[in-house]
């Protein structure tokens, strides 16, 4: 029988641009050794490391190798896993099965990177087709735009709704310490910053980052005596479809928010995920995206995303907060980026969050975006699954 | 620790350094661009469960997961999905150096077509651009076989 | 298989991936490298628990998962513990071949040091040669600022 | 632990160059034949694993190009990036963590569309060690060296391992290198870095794998013939050459104890029918047996000349040709988990060391000089 399993302790790094004072594996082990204070426990006490991040950002083969200098995975099982933008929520998933199936007992996950160690555009761009796309890609930001354009085009939203949610992903940052970027922005700021690629301005998008995150997942029996409150994983569910951007044809909607989601509500038995949930950790690179993509999660229906931004439904204090962190718009070390949003729900459940907490959380939800318009989700709960 | 503070260091790669690759187009994409350079003519593949028409071709059709077969061709005009102007210059991984801006990049589907070919769109006024747009490829004179053959796409009148 | 698709002149698209990397190499790094650029020296750093000297040094120890305190200076003479004579050039090889790598146990050091070697007949190296760095002319921070080992005496 | 087993195994035909294939094309037919092996559907396999690696592919978020074809559509997916050994490991606890009941992984590199001393340079540390030009030869040459020094291991010993896989690989329809040499042909082959010769070198080339892994329940109605997984283990040693003696395995000690221990395993040497290990290098075949016991320190030489490792001795190892044969990179370890499924099976045709294989090894490696190991044990039975 598969055996319950949950996040018992996180540990991140103070997320900035460049990290000039440490190199990639002190970077890792600073995340590391957060985690394991968190938890109480030392190296000797951990089964084995899964660690993941992008290769082409800092341009290291075999980091799962590379990494044991400050992974602590010397001498014990150590996988890497990379599926691009979506990586940190991989990781958090292999977390989850690796634990669950009973071949480890305490399983270090570590997500990272050091974006400022190469031009993160001209990175991104080699995760194309390299004879159909990559010559005349530019990178992933045109990508999110035209989706954005698809978007405005059909459902008539305006810049003015998408700096609506960069200006409550900004405050929610300023509570995070750590958080990259901590602005108290205005709307006024984000419709005033330099545009990019049409329709989407500088404070539209998400920083380049240098940031890890380490968590550490036990199965029931040892994560009660780590933790008093554990994030159990309830369901995860991911859609990784398209191998080629040219079938991406749903540009004003989320296709693989719509399939994952449907399979996660579906396990967990959630018709109405607006008023079940208690907070979400969204992979959300760009504001448009905080529009869309919520309406493709089954929040509300299609084109309704900018009223519920507006209302006020997704702040901190509001039916349904999303990102008090100040996610990915504030902090995005891409390889990190989806472990940082499970670390922070688990943060969230177990009242841990200090001035981001949202109070009473029994349901939390971390996504992870990237590759093709990929999408991977994880539910955490505060009571043990039955 | 080190008793004066130096600046701390940064070990910068070659400025040449590179990885070459020679990557294989394979059957269908190889015939795809042929066909580009030798007569300015796009073909796509049909799958045989849901008749859906692959452009670029490719061998496996993701939903249905059959090996495909016809060829169909597709175009020469076709409609502009959704588009976006570039105003923000980055590094180009073919060449290391940044790309001028503005220039305008879209996903382009062809008529008989079901899925959309991304490739930069050439305008005189901006404010013409728009989704639904009706536009036709510009070649290069000089074509070899790359995608590139294809110069742009441009807005029909 | 279609017509269409077959015998098909396969195209390759030569291309490349050419993205700059600038590599920040940390406090610890950084104090070893600007010893052998600034004063030719190189130095090791201690881990408390096991007591090993680390060369090159690490901000904490990879066996042990401490932190290391002490740095350790060292003459920069070892004995050659294993090399091989390259015979296949690469574009990325520091020298022409043939030319030898050797991993090194330098004296003072309890993790080996791999360089390359020179000045020195390639039919004559053996286990347990005597070594010591021959420090390059123009130097900047990087561990060819060790041009190579050469035999003592 | 819940009962797993191997429903279906595939692989291509590896070859110095598949110019026609684009990693789609070649990924296809490996999933396509572990499909029909294993008399299953598609919509059968409830999720899936693909190995490959940024690198090598010159691509980042490689998993990109294969996940459609690997027949991922609508199905929860993932890729571990490293030997498709490790990818079958997680697709594996995606089983036993209860959450799907069949998982289909594959494994795939093309060798020939990069160049390798550049790739494998990239996995030196880039502040202390990339600059020195060093890549999987040149470092595989000082743990050569080192080694054979240690425990006066000759090179016509080794030479021997490379006789034996080549030959071998001559009677496996799959392999890309094919042989009738001698030891003298060895000796005599282009000096790469004392003491690796070109034929002590495995080849580079372009293939794929694909295995399914199923639980007992579901193993039982889709195949008479599934092969189940005894036991494994995997391990990682530390990162810079210097900081291990490069004559020593540990890792794969530590990896193979865990995986015999699961497999209730006792003396190697005498309950394991056959092996497929990880020979990038002839002396690695060598290293590789003293570390998963089939001898004793140093001991490899002389087990490699004494014909115990041949087909028809008592530890038949690498009946295929092993990656001396043919060595698509990523897809190394998966190959050999497939070809230890076929000597189970006793389909291994030509390759077949006896037919009555009970226990089977398969393993692969991540890293350079066999940094980190990954030790699979596959037998007939399920007890």
């Amino acid at each position: 029988m598969a055996r319950r399993t949950a996040i018992v302790a996180t540990g991140q790094t103070y997320h900035k641009s460049i990290r000039r004072d440490v190199n990639g594996q002190e970077l890792i082990n600073e995340a590391v050794v957060r985690s394991l204070e968190d938890a109480q426990l030392t190296m000797d006490d951990i089964d084995g490391v899964i660690i993941g991040n992008m290769d082409h950002f800092e341009g290291i083969n075999y980091v799962d190798c590379w990494s044991i200098d400050g992974s602590g995975g010397y001498m014990k099982p150590t996988m890497k896993l990379t599926t691009g933008g979506t990586t940190g929520a991989t990781l958090a998933i292999a977390g989850y099965h690796m634990v669950a199936s009973g071949m480890f007992d305490k399983l270090l996950v570590i997500g990272w990177e050091k974006n400022s160690e190469s031009d993160t555009t001209g990175g991104i761009i080699t995760c194309t087709d390299p004879i159909v796309e990559r010559p005349i890609v530019a990178g992933a930001i045109s990508g999110l735009a035209c989706e954005a354009q698809a978007y405005m085009h059909k459902y008539g939203a305006t810049p003015r709704d998408a700096a609506r949610v960069s200006v409550r992903d900004h405050k929610h940052g300023c509570n995070n310490p750590h958080a990259h970027l901590r602005l108290d922005l205005t709307i006024e700021d984000v419709l005033h910053s330099p545009v990019l690629a049409d329709p989407l301005r500088l404070h539209d998008m998400c920083p380049r980052t240098d940031g890890a995150c380490a968590v550490i997942f036990a199965c029931e029996g040892i994560a009660e005596k780590i933790t008093s409150a554990p994030a159990w994983v309830l369901a995860t569910a991911n859609r990784h479809m398209f191998s080629d951007y040219s079938d991406v044809v749903q540009m004003a909607s989320l296709l693989s928010m719509v399939e994952a989601s449907k399979e996660l509500w579906g396990k967990l038995g959630i018709k109405e995920p607006l008023k079940k949930v208690d907070v979400i950790e969204m992979y959300q690179p760009y504001s448009w995206a905080g529009m869309m993509w919520i309406e493709d999660m089954g929040l509300c229906k299609k084109g309704e995303g900018p009223r519920l931004i507006w209302d006020g439904v997704t702040d901190m204090g509001g039916e349904l907060p999303i990102n008090p962190s100040g996610g990915v718009i504030c902090t995005n070390p891409i390889g990190a980026t989806g472990l940082i949003r499970a670390a922070e729900i688990a943060l969230q459940i177990q009242g841990k969050a200090d001035k981001r907490q949202v109070p009473d959380v029994q349901l939390g939800v971390s996504t992870g975006f990237g590759g093709n318009w990929w999408t991977d989700m994880i539910a955490f709960g505060k009571k043990k699954p039955a | 620790m080190p008793e004066k503070k130096t600046d701390l260091l940064t070990i910068h790669s070659a400025l040449d350094a590179e990885q070459p690759f020679r990557w294989s187009a394979g059957r269908y994409r190889s015939r795809f661009m042929q066909e580009i350079r030798d007569h300015k003519r796009f073909y796509g593949i049909k799958c045989p469960k849901c008749g859906k028409v692959y452009v670029p071709p490719k061998r496996v059709c993701g939903p249905c997961f059959v090996e495909m077969d016809e060829p169909v061709e597709v175009g020469p005009e076709g409609e502009i999905m959704t588009f976006t102007i570039l105003r923000f210059s980055f590094v180009d991984p073919e060449t290391g150096v940044a790309k001028p801006v503005p220039y305008a990049y879209g996903a382009v589907k062809f008529d008989g077509a079901d899925t959309q070919l991304s490739h930069f769109i050439e305008y005189e006024d901006e404010s013409k651009l728009r989704i639904g747009g009706r536009v036709r490829a510009v070649f290069q004179e000089d074509r070899k076989g790359s995608i590139k053959d294809i110069r742009a796409f441009k807005l029909i009148e | 298989m279609h017509e269409f698709w077959r015998n098909v002149e396969p195209i390759i698209y030569e291309g490349r991936i050419k993205v700059p990397y600038s590599w920040q190499a940390g406090e610890t790094a950084t104090y070893f490298l600007t010893r052998l650029r600034d004063e030719q020296k190189i130095v090791g750093k201690k881990c408390p628990k096991c007591r090993k000297v680390l060369v090159p040094p690490r901000k904490n120890c990879p066996f042990c998962f401490v932190h290391t305190d002490a740095w350790v200076e060292l003459s920069g003479e070892g004995e050659v513990e294993t090399f091989t004579i390259v015979r296949r050039g690469t574009r990325i090889q520091p020298r022409k071949t043939p030319f030898a790598y050797a991993v090194i146990r330098l004296d003072g050091a309890d993790t080996r040091f791999v360089h390359v070697l020179g000045e020195v007949e390639l039919g004559k190296i053996k286990e347990g040669m005597r070594v010591k760095p021959v420090f390059a002319q123009e130097r900047k921070g990087s561990p060819l600022d060790i041009a190579y080992f050469k035999p003592v005496g | 632990m819940e009962r797993i087993a191997i429903v279906g195994v595939g692989q291509t035909k590896h070859e110095a160059r598949k110019i026609q294939d684009s990693f789609a094309d070649m990924v296809y037919e490996a999933v396509k034949m572990a499909l029909e092996d294993a008399g299953m559907g598609v919509n059968q396999v409830d999720n899936v694993i693909t190995t490959s690696n940024d690198f090598w592919d010159g691509r980042t978020i490689s998993s990109m190009a294969t996940g459609d074809v690997s027949g991922a559509r609508g199905k929860n997916v993932s890729c571990v990036e490293g030997d498709g050994t490790f990818g079958a490991f997680y697709g594996m606890t995606r089983i036993l963590s209860g959450s799907y009941g069949t998982t289909l992984v594959t494994a795939y590199s093309k060798g020939s569309e990069s160049e390798s001393p550049m790739i494998t340079n990239a996995a030196f540390d880039p502040i202390y060690m990339r600059c020195l030009g060093l890549d999987l030869v040149t470092a595989c040459a000082l743990q050569a060296r080192r080694y054979m020094k240690r425990y006066g291991i000759t090179e016509e010993q080794m030479a021997m391992i490379s006789v034996k896989n080549h030959l071998n690989a001559l009677s496996n329809p799959n392999a890309h290198l094919g042989l009738k040499i001698t030891v003298d042909d060895v000796m005599k082959s282009r000096k790469v870095s004392d003491p690796l010769k070109l034929l002590d070198c495995s080849p580079v080339s372009d293939g794929a794998a694909c295995i399914i892994l199923a639980n007992e329940e579901r193993a039982r109605k889709i195949t008479d013939k599934p092969v189940w997984v005894k036991g494994v283990s995997f391990c990682a040693d530390a990162y810079l050459l210097g900081d291990r003696d490069l004559a020593e395995c540990k890792a794969l000690e530590k990896a193979a104890r865990k995986a015999y221990g699961m497999a209730g395993i006792r003396d190697p040497r005498r309950e394991i029918d056959v092996a497929e290990v990880y020979d990038a290098f002839t002396y690695q075949e060598s290293m590789w047996t003293e570390g998963l016991g089939f001898c004793g320190p140093g001991e490899g030489g002389k087990l490699a000349v004494s014909g115990a490792t041949a087909k028809g001795g008592d530890i038949p190892v690498n009946p295929s040709g092993g990656l001396l044969g043919a060595h698509p990179v990523i897809a190394g370890g998966l190959i050999r988990m497939v070809e230890a499924v076929r000597q189970i099976r006793g389909q291994a045709g030509a390759m077949q060391v006896k037919d009555n294989v009970k226990i089977a090894l398969a393993h692969g490696v991540n890293g350079v000089c066999g940094q980190s190991h990954c030790v699979w044990l596959l037998g007939r039975n399920p007890n």
